[in-house]
């Protein structure tokens, strides 16, 4: 395994690897059919090459330049090339629009633009009037290119041919290549990502280098990452996730990045390829998860059993064998079965069978999809970051893996709760400022140069872990003063498979409460097998019965809550079931399928204050928008439920 | 890379005649095919299109006329000699190989260019080999070229209908013609089939310069595509011009109006 | 004038052996006009109507029936053989082949002619079952011109004229009966079988029937000839070789191509053989065939076939 | 669920197209053709349980080992090329006699002109290999008619070269060396100075053989060739239009094909039979290789060594089971549920499964590749 060590720069990390690597594999592509690969030695070589080409671009040190596309070799190179010349590179998401691309390049002053292919660069150029300081293209994939004004637009093959020539050309080429490298240190600025717009225009998170390799350092030895691992690249080249894990943590334990062919064939290429090293987000374990259950559906009935069987036996005994904690013997010879019959052939399919370390970061994970991966000997751990930190704020070390947490600070961090209930830290890796933007980065520091993440939590007293409840912002307090953390609850709830949405109130409020949507396939099918009867679905969510088992998963929600002190005087008192689904149509939810919390207290103010008012039922009628675009009213009575709060809310009474 | 306006002719059609059993399909058609261009023949059902293909790659021999092609004036040849002379052609109802995948198909478009014989395939070892993975690489490219990475190893019997036209053009095009004949390329496919499609037709004539003919019975597609197009009406050519010189065609709108649509 | 006695005998006798050909032809014949289906199984069909006819007699003899009522009953009971044979023919190979490549059909055949010869024997046993529907002694005609006259045998002459009966009957069906123009219609094309409003699978039927019951016809006369043994299946082949030079589709070219296989072997046997060996009959007939395929290869009776693209 | 994959990238072409690209079946095969060219041979030669006669090696290993090269043969040109043949059997025969002429001396009285060609023996390996070229240069003079006439009267054709050789190496007393008997002994087999003499040699020879030209073949089927061969077969006109001769294509075919069942006929004749007469290559031999081809199926290397394998096992299983269970059948009544076997399943097949126990083996695995998933 490879540390940093005196290495404060990227250029010289890659002559590092080119040295002592120099044979292993650097990337791999799957391309034309096949796993085209380059090694550190290759990768080495052509990045000079690349580098003087550039250069002879007129790229100088300090210069941007953006990089468009999705994982491809030489748009990583492209980076290094530019790092090679003291110049920022400034990757950019490929699905931006013309218009976020315009801001960012504009923004970033980019000098220079690598892009994939042609349809980056008609993007590139439709906004190009509105980027005076944009000079040239680089492109990878010449297809359909070749009519394109030879002054504005280049291969990229083309400039590294170029470069090349120069270098063997040229000594005085050579000598300011290698000057530049010499010259680099870790106070330069290694890239600026830029946050994806979602909160206002996005900004540049500028890091530094040495905050970057520090920080890569410090994880990959963490995680005991070396140069025999490989990765997957198939996350956005924008996106910090891809940035840190893939191109800083490959050059500083010069493990192999594989680029996948296409984004439908990643799944294929996973499995051939088999990383080592893989991340994804809980929405892509979720999805990939889905989508195996229902491919065993129309599996034979024995082997549905069967599945079925071993996969209760991995939920039992998994996490104990993964932690090499102690297991009944029987246990253990049924998981070794198990493993035989259904657990590796399963991460076989999945291409995880290589996998030694997995993350999973950005939003909560549902406890049972966390367990499952687990359970099936996938060394699954979530951490907890952001742009500003260079990704690693807290991480999971091996063996204490819990699903609700995120883990302590990583190596090297300092993380505190700010009075506001805040997380704040301190990393090798955090941010410099935001790009041409002092005010915004003042706000996001503190006096004393902690970041402000913005979110709340608070460190479970068991393990010590940091619990993430929600952003600070939408974070209040009951009258009593109670924390009270809404999306924390909205997501414990909606991990109850009949539950599909929640929306809960109680900010300066003496109590909290919940409406709650049902999820109509997981309800229906329940009707079905205990054959309950009903119209439609305003009938089913009204139905008793129905309120009788969500009532159950709140309690059990309630009950949950009495484990985290800080929380458990807001557990929820009241709630009631809508009579109809949120719907983005209606305006109830965002595009991304987010509930909107303020317009719905609006659109429903007559059920929020009977929920206060302690009334058992209340009429509500709202307009709908139908299918076909026609609008429409629905009326309905919906009745609301007390719940008993738990147990230790009263200790908490008496201890108060 | 393109070579337009040129007007070197590639292929000319003089006079051609032929008939089955006392079925006149085709009545002294002339026309001709300029190097570089697309060049489409439209006409309503059973006017005699394909029959028209079917002469120019020597699979009918006609009745009377003569077809020049690279300046060669020929009169009975088999279509293998057609192939060899650099005319590919597709087939209105898909003419796949059924029993291999989407990449034997194409490969097997590579057979004129392959030059070591049975004993050296036999052996599959040295040139021979190293030829047959240069015609992979070369057929690789291709797949690249027209998006079907992800179907590379299925057995075309497996395939949308949408995705096998795709394969029988790349199969057409690992030939490398000089002139590529297009029977329907877009019948029975979805408007956004429809629309790779004509991207695909585009983009091989500008990345390759190969020279098209393509045939359809529905103008709409092919107006915006090509720049020539001819009418056949009942064996007989009755428009020949500019998209637009023939949508404006009197004659034109009188076989169109005839057919339902 | 010997020679040429000889030569009138030689021709006389191959012409009368020919027509035992033409019997079997005009099975495969019917066959392929109605199902496009080369039937291979048409030999393995003659040894098991046969085989069923003699043991049946047997029986029925032995049991002390009288001749002609054994001959009635037993020919009553090989063509209910015959008809399940075509019933199950048509119920579990030829059904689910439909629309199948010729190749497939052919390739089945093969299978059926298999299972049949094995069935056949293991019912009815394998021996050499002698049968005597027919006269089988000579007369001798013309003695007035050549010297001795010339043989003819009586069983060739019943055999020409059942054949002669037989392709009457089934021109009859042909032209007269629906069924009959059912099939023609389904020789065309196979949709065209359903406007004619009869089920494909009962013309099929009734068209393996025939051709069962046409073997029949043939065992009766080969058993007569050379007693019912398996070594008919392979007689019955030289009908492939028949029929390529008759033209697959035409039952006029059935008949002429067994005259022509017929004398024409047993000419070139009787002239050629001692020069070169002998059993030139073994192989004539299909180096003929070989020999039209090459010059015409839809027969001299067939159709023309006409691809398009 | 036995196989892995993940993780098995393949980084050049090479690798890509590899006949067993997957390492499970590399590893499978090894292990196969070390029980075949060792522990056969070491179990034999000590006798070991199955071997402990020569049973097993003379009366199955053997003709198995054989009649599959045969088979191979035959599917080239069945198989493949879609070329119906019934005509296998007399291509065995072909090169029998050539390799048989060959080995004893070749001696061409030319009367008329006065003098005689004679070619002295030749060494046995020579006399076989050259008897399957023979063979292919008939196989190509029989493929002519091919080119005019399709399938079923190409199935004429082929009988027509069964039957005229059938009669020839009975009736020409020239190729039996004018053995009174008309049945020919094999002369000894000496491969450069070493005879081979005992089953365990006989096995070898032919495993050998079979191994290289099994080998051959394949590379064939997966090259140029091999796709011009199934091109023509799935549909002749388009591959006409994209260039292929179809001259070139079905002769070749008939070539290769016939060459390899020449060779194998050779085999059958010196190393299994010993002597032999034409009946040994009668149409039941020719229909019994198309058995092969179309139960282990059509247009697969692996299913000819599979049908082969299967029509010699059944009767031999007819033979056993009934033994077993007390109740012996008549070879005649084992012949007649042979019959009726193998013409029900090559109905069977031809219906539910046309490309044979191959393509079920072939299910098989890929169900194995995506265990658990059914799909």
């Amino acid at each position: 395994m490879a540390g940093g060590g005196s290495f404060d720069t990227f250029p010289k990390l890659l002559l590092r690897n080119a040295a002592q690597f120099g044979a292993h594999p650097a990337f791999r592509h799957k391309d034309l059919g096949i796993w085209q690969s380059w090694t550190w030695a290759q990768v080495a070589e052509i990045v000079r090459a690349y580098a003087a080409g550039l250069h002879r671009l007129g790229l100088q040190p300090g210069d941007t330049i953006a990089v468009v596309g999705s994982n491809r070799p030489k748009l990583y190179w492209t980076m290094m090339a530019a790092q090679m010349l003291r110049a920022i590179p400034v990757p950019v998401y490929a699905e931006a629009m013309a218009d976020e691309l315009a801001f960012v390049l504009a923004h970033a002053e980019a000098k220079l633009v690598a892009a994939q292919d042609q349809e980056q660069v008609d993007k590139v150029l439709s906004v190009s009037d509105r980027l005076p300081q944009l000079d040239k293209i680089v492109y990878d994939e010449p297809r359909g290119l070749d009519g394109y004004d030879r002054s504005r637009t280049i291969a990229i093959n083309n400039v590294i041919e170029e470069g090349r020539a120069g270098l063997a050309a040229d000594i005085a080429l050579r000598k300011r290549i290698d000057d530049f490298v010499q010259a680099g240190n870790g106070s330069d600025v290694a890239v600026i990502l830029y946050t994806s717009g979602t909160t206002g225009a996005s900004k540049g998170v500028t890091l530094s280098t040495q905050g970057c390799i520090d920080a890569a350092i410090d994880t990959t030895r963490f995680d005991g990452l070396t140069h025999e691992d490989v990765v997957l690249a198939y996350l956005p080249l924008a996106w910090v996730g891809d940035h840190y894990l893939n191109y800083v943590q490959g050059l500083v334990a010069g493990f192999c990045t594989a680029c996948p062919e296409s984004s439908d064939t990643i799944e294929q290429d996973r499995h051939e390829i088999g990383p080592t090293f893989y991340f994804a987000p809980p929405r892509g374990l979720e999805a990939m998860l889905t989508r195996l259950m229902i491919r065993m559906e129309d599996a034979s009935l024995v082997k549905r059993r069967m599945f079925n069987y071993f996969l209760e036996v991995a939920r039992l005994h998994g996490e104990q064998v993964l932690t090499g904690r102690p297991v009944p013997l029987s246990g253990r010879l049924l998981y070794a079965l198990g493993r035989l019959l259904v657990y590796e052939p399963l991460k076989n399919a999945l291409g995880l069978s290589r996998v030694r370390v997995a993350y999973t970061a950005g939003e909560a994970i549902g406890p049972d999809q966390f367990a499952f991966y687990r359970s099936i000997g996938l060394n699954l751990k979530q951490l907890y970051g952001q742009t500003e930190a260079f990704l690693y704020v807290t991480c999971q070390p091996d063996g204490a893996i819990y699903s609700d947490t995120v883990g302590p600070a990583a190596p090297n961090v300092d993380v505190r709760i700010a009075e506001s209930g805040e997380v704040q830290f301190r990393s090798p890796g955090m941010f410099v400022g935001y790009f041409k933007d002092p005010a915004k980065t003042a706000e996001a520091m503190t006096p004393d140069g902690y970041v402000k993440t913005g979110d709340a939590g608070f460190f479970d007293e068991k393990s010590g872990h940091l619990k993430i409840i929600d952003r600070a912002k939408d974070v209040g307090r009951l009258t009593d003063g109670t924390m009270f953390a809404p999306k924390y609850l909205e997501n414990k709830l909606k991990f109850f498979p009949n539950i599909k949405e929640a929306i809960t109130f109680g900010d300066s409020r003496e109590f909290v409460c919940a409406m709650l949507n049902i999820d109509p396939v997981a309800v229906a099918n329940w009707a079905e097998r205990n054959n309950v009867a009903y119209g439609s679905y305003q009938e089913l969510a009204g139905h008793p019965l129905v309120y009788d088992m969500v009532a159950k998963d709140v309690a059990a929600v309630n009950r949950s809550l009495v484990e985290e002190k800080a929380l458990a005087g807001a557990q929820i008192r009241r709630f009631l079931i809508l009579h109809k689904e949120l719907d983005a149509d209606d305006g109830e939810l965002t595009r991304t399928q987010k509930v909107r919390r303020r317009f719905i207290a609006e659109r429903y103010a007559p059920l929020l204050t009977a929920l206060y008012d302690g009334s058992y039922e209340a009429d509500i009628s709202t307009e709908v928008a139908f299918e076909d675009g026609r609008k429409g009213t629905i009326a309905a009575r919906v009745k609301i439920r007390d719940m008993q709060a738990t147990g230790a809310a009263e200790s908490l009474g008496k201890a108060a | 890379m393109r070579v337009r306006d040129t007007n070197e002719i590639l292929l000319q059609v003089e006079g051609v005649a032929l008939s089955f059993g006392g079925v006149r399909a085709l009545k002294d058609v002339s026309f001709n095919v300029r190097k570089g261009e697309i060049r489409a023949i439209i006409g309503p059902n059973g006017a005699g299109k394909t029959s028209m293909l079917n002469v120019v790659n020597g699979f009918y021999h006609p009745d009377r006329g003569t077809i020049t092609f690279k300046g060669r004036t020929r009169d009975r040849m088999q279509p293998f000699e057609a192939a060899r002379g650099g005319i590919a052609r597709t087939f209105q109802n898909v003419a796949l190989f059924k029993g291999m995948s989407a990449l034997d198909n194409i490969m097997a478009g590579r057979t004129l260019k392959v030059r070591r014989g049975l004993l050296w395939q036999a052996l599959r070892c040295g040139p021979a080999l190293r030829e047959e993975l240069e015609h992979r690489h070369r057929v690789e490219e291709i797949i690249d070229f027209l998006e079907i990475e992800a179907i590379r190893k299925v057995p075309v019997g497996r395939l949308p209908y949408g995705l096998q036209k795709r394969v029988e053009l790349g199969r057409a095009l690992a030939m490398e013609p000089d002139l590529l004949l297009l029977d329907e390329p877009m019948a029975g496919m979805n408007l956004e089939e429809k629309e790779d499609m004509s991207r695909f037709i585009v983009d091989v004539n500008n990345q390759y310069g190969t020279t098209i003919a393509l045939i359809e019975h529905d103008m709409a597609v092919v107006m915006d595509l090509s720049d020539r197009v001819a009418v056949l009406d009942h064996g007989v050519k009755i428009a020949d011009g500019t998209p637009d010189e023939v949508k404006n065609n009197h004659a034109v709108i009188e076989a169109y109006l005839g057919v339902a649509h | 004038m010997i020679a040429l006695g000889q030569f009138l005998e030689v021709l006389i006798g191959g012409l009368m052996s020919g027509v035992l050909y033409s019997l079997v032809a005009l099975g495969f014949v019917l066959i392929f006009k109605a199902s496009g289906v080369f039937n291979f199984a048409q030999g393995a069909m003659v040894l098991l109507a046969g085989l069923a006819l003699v043991r049946a007699l047997d029986l029925l003899v032995a049991n002390g029936f009288p001749l002609w009522a054994a001959i009635v009953l037993g020919i009553g009971f090989s063509a209910v053989i015959m008809a399940t044979t075509a019933w199950l023919i048509e119920r579990f190979v030829i059904g689910p082949l439909v629309n199948q490549d010729g190749l497939t059909l052919f390739m089945s055949t093969i299978g059926v002619t298999f299972v049949i010869e094995g069935a056949a024997e293991m019912i009815f046993g394998s021996d050499v079952y002698p049968l005597r529907l027919f006269p089988t002694d000579a007369w001798f005609v013309l003695e007035g011109l050549f010297p001795g006259g010339i043989l003819v045998n009586k069983l060739d002459v019943w055999g020409a004229l059942i054949a002669g009966i037989l392709v009457a009957g089934l021109a009859l069906f042909f032209q007269r009966t629906k069924t009959g123009r059912a099939l023609r219609a389904v020789a065309d094309d196979h949709l065209a079988a359903h406007s004619v409003g009869i089920p494909i699978s009962w013309i099929w039927f009734v068209v393996w029937l025939a051709a069962g019951l046409v073997a029949l016809v043939a065992a009766t006369v080969w058993g007569t000839k050379l007693g019912v043994q398996f070594s008919i299946t392979f007689l019955a082949l030289k009908a492939l070789p028949v029929l390529i030079i008759g033209g697959l589709t035409s039952i006029p070219g059935a008949i002429a191509g067994g005259l022509i296989v017929g004398a024409g072997e047993k000419i070139a046997e009787v002239y050629l053989g001692p020069s070169i060996g002998g059993g030139i009959e073994y192989w004539f007939a299909y180096v003929l065939a070989l020999a039209v395929l090459l010059v015409r290869p839809q027969g001299l009776f067939g159709e023309r076939i006409i691809e398009r693209v | 669920m036995l196989y892995r994959e993940a993780g098995q990238f393949k980084t050049t072409y090479a690798e890509d197209m590899a006949i067993f690209p997957i390492s499970q079946d590399r590893i499978a095969l090894a292990v196969l053709l070390g029980i075949a060219f060792i522990g056969v041979p070491l179990l034999a030669t000590f006798h070991i349980w199955p071997f402990g006669s020569d049973y097993l090696l003379w009366a199955i290993l053997l003709p198995f080992l054989i009649l599959a090269l045969a088979a191979i043969g035959t599917n080239i040109l069945v198989g493949y090329c879609g070329q119906i043949s019934l005509g296998s059997g007399a291509f065995m025969a072909i090169g029998a006699y050539s390799a048989y002429k060959l080995a004893t001396g070749v001696h061409i009285p030319l009367a008329w002109l006065g003098f005689a060609v004679s070619i002295p023996p030749l060494p046995v390996l020579a006399s076989i290999l050259l008897g399957g070229l023979i063979a292919a240069g008939v196989g190509i003079l029989f493929g002519i008619p091919s080119l005019r006439i399709k399938g079923l009267y190409l199935a004429v054709a082929t009988l027509a070269a069964q039957f005229f050789f059938d009669w020839a190496f009975l009736r020409i007393p020239w190729f039996t060396n004018y053995a009174p008997s008309g049945s020919v002994n094999a002369p000894a087999l000496d491969f450069f100075g070493l005879i081979v003499q005992s089953p365990i040699e006989r096995y070898l020879l032919c495993l050998l053989l079979l191994t290289l030209m099994a080998l051959l073949a394949k590379n064939l089927v997966r090259s140029n060739l091999g796709r011009q061969w199934m091109a023509i077969r799935d549909m002749d006109i388009a591959a006409e239009l994209i260039g292929i001769r179809p001259l070139y294509a079905k002769l070749t075919a008939f070539a290769v094909s016939s060459f390899i069942v020449g060779v194998a006929g050779a085999l059958w004749a010196f190393v299994y039979l010993g002597s032999w007469e034409p009946l040994a290559f009668s149409i039941d031999r020719s229909l019994q290789l198309l058995f092969m081809v179309i139960i282990g199926g059509l247009g697969s290397i692996m299913g000819s060594f599979v049908g082969a394998a299967f029509i010699l096992i059944v009767p031999i299983m007819l033979n056993l089971i009934p033994t077993e269970l007390g109740v012996p059948l008549s070879t005649e009544t084992i012949t007649h549920f042979e019959f009726i076997i193998f013409g029900s399943l090559i109905c069977y097949l031809l219906i539910k499964e046309p490309h044979g126990f191959a393509r079920l083996i072939s299910i098989g695995k890929e169900k194995l590749r995506l265990w658990p998933f059914p799909y």
